[in-house]
């Protein structure tokens, strides 16, 4: 017999992910408007191998296929994996990179909702530390200049990992604006000669400053749509602004400013899609603020000081790995409970 | 003007309020056969003080309260009583429970009704009658009246619950259109029983006729009685949630609102104390809404007892309609069958369809989105508890308050994956009261066992020592005897059995039982005079009822519920 | 003071013993299912560790010397043994449902191979005395921080529909390895 | 050589000395884990587990001389809880002890001879009666633990299963219904 109540409000679960894509979907536009249509190619080879593995998965552990299908959200997985790597990479790096973020990152631990660490970002660090020379051919914006491929190379170049003779990889692709930074700081030159280079547009990297915008754009309708909660872009971008504006103003010379930290990289992305996923983030206010602000701060950290050039990822899965004590911690006091000893 | 507050989270489901609010209440035709449970109030159930065959009067009592927290049952029409036995009853387990059978006589003959000029009264006598007139809180818990009475610290605020935040339910909307004169007179019974002075009235925004009825009575009355008009959000009816919006005073979980200096009751509650004291009569009618998949939806005032059938019947239930639910969308239950009996708790049925109510899409997993949590009323984290009680984890479901849930199912009806949140934790509350009976039994028998131990420690003392004086008594006598030089035997002892000759005696009965079985039936009973075998049975009922008395006592340690305002 | 800030942050985060030397994974396997049992063991092995590498450093150095270098394992051993098989006679008196709890793990934290191996660290390293505490302190709070970490998600795990081949100390390696590919990230951070 | 030698010792002379004081300054008497072992036991002290009672179970568990797999009362539920305390693997029961639906006892009356060989019997003193008196089940305090069923010479006794009532009902686990749809 069913147990009340006999009534319910319908926002399902894959229309909140449907929503979570919508909200991607300018911010892939400006990607193809400046990088080509590369991108789109990479994001069809990730999705196909998310739910390839996501069907097998669920094949695998004897569970229904079509409730967990169509619910967007191994849809969601490939989509973001495949923004966080070089469109111009083999066919097999975005697949890799999916198949295990599904089948690992997620099933292992029980499909939907049971994973502890954001699958998108583990199938990301996997491939960097697995793949480095791989996830550093960026394609350069459009109109830079360069000598680009037209869509026929890149298919090409994706699937046999051959160029057209004569022709350089390093020669078309470049590192993105985080990496150059960071080696160019190495190398003794100072942030405003660095951002004097072509790559660099007006606030960030040339091209990849108005993708990041365009991800913000997609993350305030999510937040406007209640679809995520304001305290974790809040204080993650807060954090990052805060610490890198401190950086920048006691030495302008090593330290990025705070805008630039905001529009490079996977900063805005991350912000309102990567640490967002509700499964792997806290779920009271104080520990959503206390999230942010701990993934802001890791960010900072090895943008600024580590081996890697980006920390979105890292701090992500750092982060993700603290979310049950941080719940633990911050439970709110039931009504009727307030002003006494938990 | 008096400001009012805010709780946390809620939610705003469609009301469907007016469906039945277009007709006046009618009173429901006096059916044929009513059937009366002697558990219609939280507590102990009341014991049947009628033999089958008597005939009872209107209002006669035929339960009387068992214990502190119980109350009265009573005829609700004249007629037969035909049966005392186990019928179903409307509960989600669809178990049986104690019921009288009442075949009407078709003539209303009311019994003695004992009118009480109130403003004589002392708090005391009030609570006493109240309670015998099985006066309990009508807005959903049954928590019988007088006990509210009864309070320990001063009460300064008597808050009146008008809200009515179920959707559907219409019952005390019509109440207090229709008969706003009589609610009052009932609340100002029980503010000079509570001895307070503030009475605020708490009714939904989405009643305005109500208000308007209640207020014009209260200016009628002329009592310092203040109507006000809370904000529609459910579930704002919830007893702590209307105190907590009136006076902005939270009552501590685990407290009675009178530990804070208020006390809350149901209008229909008000409206039927009124009955019992300025009328005499006990609580042996209701109004209740029949709504949902009908042709009339409307409201009844109908006996206990009368079979939720008829009142179906009157409204006309549509073709498709499958199952019903007494009780509101979000709180109520669904009946075992249409024909199980109206209790004092059913403020309404609601015949249900497919269409009406779909059946929730599969539950998927949870997704930790905490819509729950920003919609649940008492600021818990559903989507953790609903994580302990799936797997199990009954104490870290209890560290994290679970207790403090009012299942208003708020988080259930806004879960993105249906996950039938109120259900884990119905079963979780239930699980570990079920364990904390386990552990206090175990206590328990520990005790008596450790008890058991020590006496018969102190018993083979006792016997050792009785066995030393003995033998000293007897060396003296011989040392007497031979000093006297006579030869008396040394009498036996009748308490001092041998092991064998008890050995003999137990076979011996053994085998008079054996022969017993072999030659007669097993009935010893078989060749006894008439007044024995009488007086036998009698010897029987007693002993059944010491069974029944013991399997019963601590089988219902559920603390007392407050929720849906009563 | 800055030296000594970066060992702590070396040794509990970007050198983590258990996440990036892959040491001690017997008792961050083994006690990890409860948090509050993690905690405890934690505390242990950081009042082991630090006893450990701060007598150590004073046997090596005053007892020992480059001469007998020989039997720098051998007597390392011998402290490490007395000092848990002290800290086990304190946890039996002060707390004997801990000492029930961490069980076999208690005296094993004598052949926790992050408790010799930070000593020989130490020596190799040619840490001084101070730096020498710094280190096995730093060391045992990285280990108590990931070993709670991990008992947190363990926790958590616990209600997860984790397939049945995977349940139990499968999912835990599987864990501690995405563990430690996140630790990774702070590759770089601390020369 | 010798040096080391000497070395070790002065060591583990040292070393020594510490840890026997240690284990003077810090001797522990009694042992409280068995109180709360017996805290989880059922208490039905129906000796299945081959333990005169559930305190002497308890003793032997927390001496390690007995399995956490005995006690079928306690059901499996038990056993975790045994296994959690404990910090030891679940272990399921053996073939030969598993647990029952509860139940109580009952005395048939009109067989029963009074011999108070069941009120021996009763570990919790659950039955009431007297010699050549009728005897009857306090049903609130048996425990099922059918110690008494042996001993009757009559065999009067039956143990029934404790039935479901609305006092004691409880709320079911949700069926997860995701199956049907696939």
């Amino acid at each position: 017999m069913l147990s009340s109540p006999f009534i319910t409000r319908t926002l399902s679960v894959d229309r909140i992910m449907l929503r979570v894509l919508y909200a991607l979907l300018p911010g892939i536009a400006l990607y193809v408007w400046y990088f080509g249509p590369a991108i789109l190619v990479s994001i069809a080879l990730a999705v196909t191998a998310a739910l390839a593995t996501e069907a097998l998965m669920l094949k695998l552990r004897d569970r229904p296929l079509r409730p967990f299908l169509s619910d967007y959200s191994a849809l969601l997985t490939g989509v973001l994996i495949a923004l966080s790597i070089p469109p111009l990479a083999p066919w097999w790096l975005p697949v890799v990179g999916t198949a295990f973020a599904i089948a690992v990152a997620k099933h292992l631990y029980g499909g939907l909702g049971s994973n502890p660490f954001n699958p998108a970002m583990i199938g990301y660090a996997v491939l960097i530390i697995s793949f480095p020379h791989e996830m550093t051919h960026w394609l350069s914006p459009q109109d830079m200049g360069h000598s680009a491929l037209s869509l026929g190379q890149q298919l090409h170049y994706i699937f046999t990992s051959t160029l057209p003779a004569g022709m350089q990889l390093d020669a078309l692709t470049m590192s993105t604006p985080l990496d150059t930074l960071k080696t160019q700081l190495h190398l003794g030159m100072t942030v405003s000669d660095i951002r004097d280079l072509p790559i660099y547009g007006r606030l960030a990297g040339k091209g990849s400053e108005m993708v990041a915008a365009g991800f913000a754009l997609g993350g305030i309708y999510l937040l406007i749509a209640r679809i995520i909660p304001w305290q974790l872009p809040l204080a993650f971008l807060g954090t990052l602004f805060a610490l890198s504006g401190v950086f920048n103003l006691i030495d302008p010379a090593h330290y990025a400013p705070p805008l630039f930290h905001w529009f490079s990289g996977a900063a805005m992305i991350g912000a309102f899609f990567i640490l967002t996923d509700p499964i792997t983030s806290p779920t009271t206010a104080k520990g959503r603020i206390l999230f942010g602000m701990g993934a802001g701060l890791l960010t900072f950290l090895i943008r600024a000081y580590g081996g890697f050039p980006d920390g979105v990822a890292f701090a992500t899965i750092l982060m993700n790995m603290c979310v049950p004590l941080i719940d633990a911690w911050t439970q709110p006091k039931v009504f009727g409970k307030k002003g006494s000893k938990r | 003007m008096i400001k009012l507050r805010s709780f946390h989270g809620g939610v705003h489901p469609p009301t469907h309020k007016k469906e039945s609010t277009q007709s006046p209440i009618m009173a429901a035709p006096l059916p044929a056969q009513l059937i009366i449970p002697f558990r219609q109030h939280a507590g102990e159930a009341a014991k049947p003080v009628v033999q089958v065959g008597e005939r009872v009067l209107k209002g006669q009592l035929i339960g009387e309260p068992v214990g502190p927290i119980s109350s009265s049952v009573h005829a609700p029409t004249s007629g037969t009583i035909t049966a005392i036995e186990l019928q179903q009853i409307a509960h989600p387990s669809a178990l049986p429970d104690l019921c009288a059978t009442l075949v009407s006589d078709g003539l209303e003959e009311w019994g003695v009704r004992q009118t009480l000029s109130y403003r004589q009264l002392s708090s005391d006598e009030l609570q006493k009658h109240l309670r015998r007139c099985g006066i309990v809180g009508l807005g959903g818990a049954v928590f019988p009246s007088d006990m509210k009475l009864r309070h320990p610290t001063v009460v300064n605020t008597l808050v009146i619950n008008g809200a009515e935040c179920e959707p559907y339910i219409t019952c005390d909307d019509m109440l207090m259109r229709e008969r706003a004169e009589g609610i009052v007179r009932g609340i100002e019974i029980l503010r000079h029983a509570l001895g307070t002075d503030a009475v605020l009235i708490g009714i939904e925004d989405n009643k305005p006729q109500a208000i308007t009825a209640m207020q014009r009575a209260v200016d009628e009355s002329s009592h310092p009685f203040k109507v006000v008009a809370v904000p529609t959000l459910y579930p704002g009816g919830s007893a702590k949630h209307l105190i907590k919006v009136l006076t902005g005073v939270e009552v501590p979980s685990g407290k009675l609102p009178t530990d804070v200096g208020v006390q809350c009751y149901n209008v229909a509650t008000a409206y039927a104390a009124h009955r019992a004291v300025e009328h005499g009569e006990p609580l042996v009618s209701r109004i209740v809404t029949v709504t949902g998949n009908v042709e009339q939806p409307r409201n009844y005032e109908a006996l206990i007892g009368t079979p939720f059938s008829e009142l179906v019947e009157l409204s006309v239930a549509k073709a498709d309609t499958n199952r019903y639910i007494m009780g509101g969308p979000m709180m109520g239950v669904e009946l075992p069958a249409v024909n199980v009996p109206l209790v004092k708790a059913s403020n309404c049925v609601i015949a249900a369809s497919d269409v009406l109510f779909p059946p929730p899409p599969p539950a998927m997993p949870c997704i930790r989105c905490t819509r729950c949590a920003q919609a649940c009323p008492v600021e818990l984290q559903p989507q953790e508890l609903y994580w302990f009680a799936k797997s199990h984890n009954f104490g870290k479901a209890q560290e994290y308050d679970l207790f403090d849930c009012i299942e208003c199912g708020a988080c259930a009806y806004v879960c993105p994956s249906s996950i039938p949140l109120v259900q884990y934790y119905r079963y979780a509350k239930s699980e570990i009261r079920a364990r904390d009976h386990e552990k206090r039994a175990a206590d328990l028998a520990r005790e008596r066992h450790e008890f058991r131990q020590f006496r018969i420690e102190r018993e083979k003392q006792e016997k050792a020592e009785r066995l030393a004086q003995k033998e000293r008594a007897a060396a003296e006598a011989k040392a007497k005897a031979a000093a006297t030089a006579t030869v008396i035997a040394t009498p036996v002892d009748p308490s001092a059995d041998t092991d064998d000759t008890q050995q003999m005696r137990i076979d011996a009965a053994l085998a008079r039982a054996k022969e017993q079985a072999a030659t007669t039936p097993p009935k010893n009973t078989e060749t006894l005079s008439p007044a024995q075998r009488a007086e036998i049975e009698a010897i029987e009922e007693r002993r059944a009822h010491i069974h029944e008395l013991a399997a019963d006592a601590g089988a219902d340690d559920e603390p007392p519920k407050h929720s849906q305002g009563n | 003071m800055t030296d000594y800030l970066l060992i702590l942050i070396g040794t509990v985060f970007v050198n983590n013993i258990v996440m990036i030397k892959i040491l001690g994974l017997c008792p961050f396997m083994g006690v990890s299912k409860k948090l509050e049992t993690s905690l405890s063991m934690g505390a242990a092995t950081t009042f082991v560790l630090t006893i450990a590498s701060g007598s150590s450093y004073l046997v090596n150095h005053y007892l020992l010397g480059p001469d007998l270098a020989y039997l720098t394992t051998l007597s390392f051993i011998v402290v490490i043994a007395a000092t848990v098989q002290f800290t086990e006679m304190v946890v039996k008196k002060t707390s004997p449902v801990l000492y029930q709890v961490l069980g076999i793990y208690l005296p094993l934290i004598t052949t926790n191979c992050a408790v010799l191996g930070i000593p020989l660290l130490n020596v190799q390293a040619k840490h001084n005395f101070i730096e020498s505490l710094l280190f096995g302190f730093g060391g045992a709070v990285g280990f108590t921080l990931v070993m709670v970490l991990f008992a947190g998600m363990r926790e958590r795990m616990e209600g997860a529909d984790v397939p049945v081949i995977f349940r139990g100390t499968a999912i835990a390696m599987v864990t501690a390895g995405l563990m430690s590919l996140a630790f990774m990230g702070f590759s770089g951070l601390v020369k | 050589m010798i040096t080391a030698l000497w070395i070790m010792i002065a060591l583990a002379a040292l070393l020594g000395m510490i840890l026997g004081y240690a284990s003077i300054r810090f001797r522990v008497e009694g042992n409280p884990l068995a109180e709360k072992i017996d805290a989880v036991l059922p208490q039905t002290q129906c000796g299945q587990c081959g333990y005169p009672g559930c305190k002497p179970y308890a003793d032997a568990i927390a001496k390690g001389e007995a399995d956490i797999n005995l006690c079928p009362p306690g059901g499996e539920e038990g056993i975790h809880k045994l296994a959690e305390l404990l910090g030891v693997e679940f272990k399921p029961f053996g073939e030969d002890a598993q647990p029952k639906p509860k139940a109580v006892a009952f005395i048939d009356e009109q067989i029963c001879i009074g011999c108070t060989l069941c009120i021996q019997a009763c570990p919790v003193d659950a039955i009431a009666g007297a010699a050549k008196q009728m005897h009857t089940i306090i049903t609130s305090e048996c425990t099922g633990c059918e110690l008494c069923v042996p001993p009757c010479p009559v065999d009067c006794i039956s143990m029934l299963p404790i039935e479901e009532k609305l006092t004691n009902w409880k709320w079911r686990y949700p069926v997860f219904e995701l199956r049907q749809t696939s």
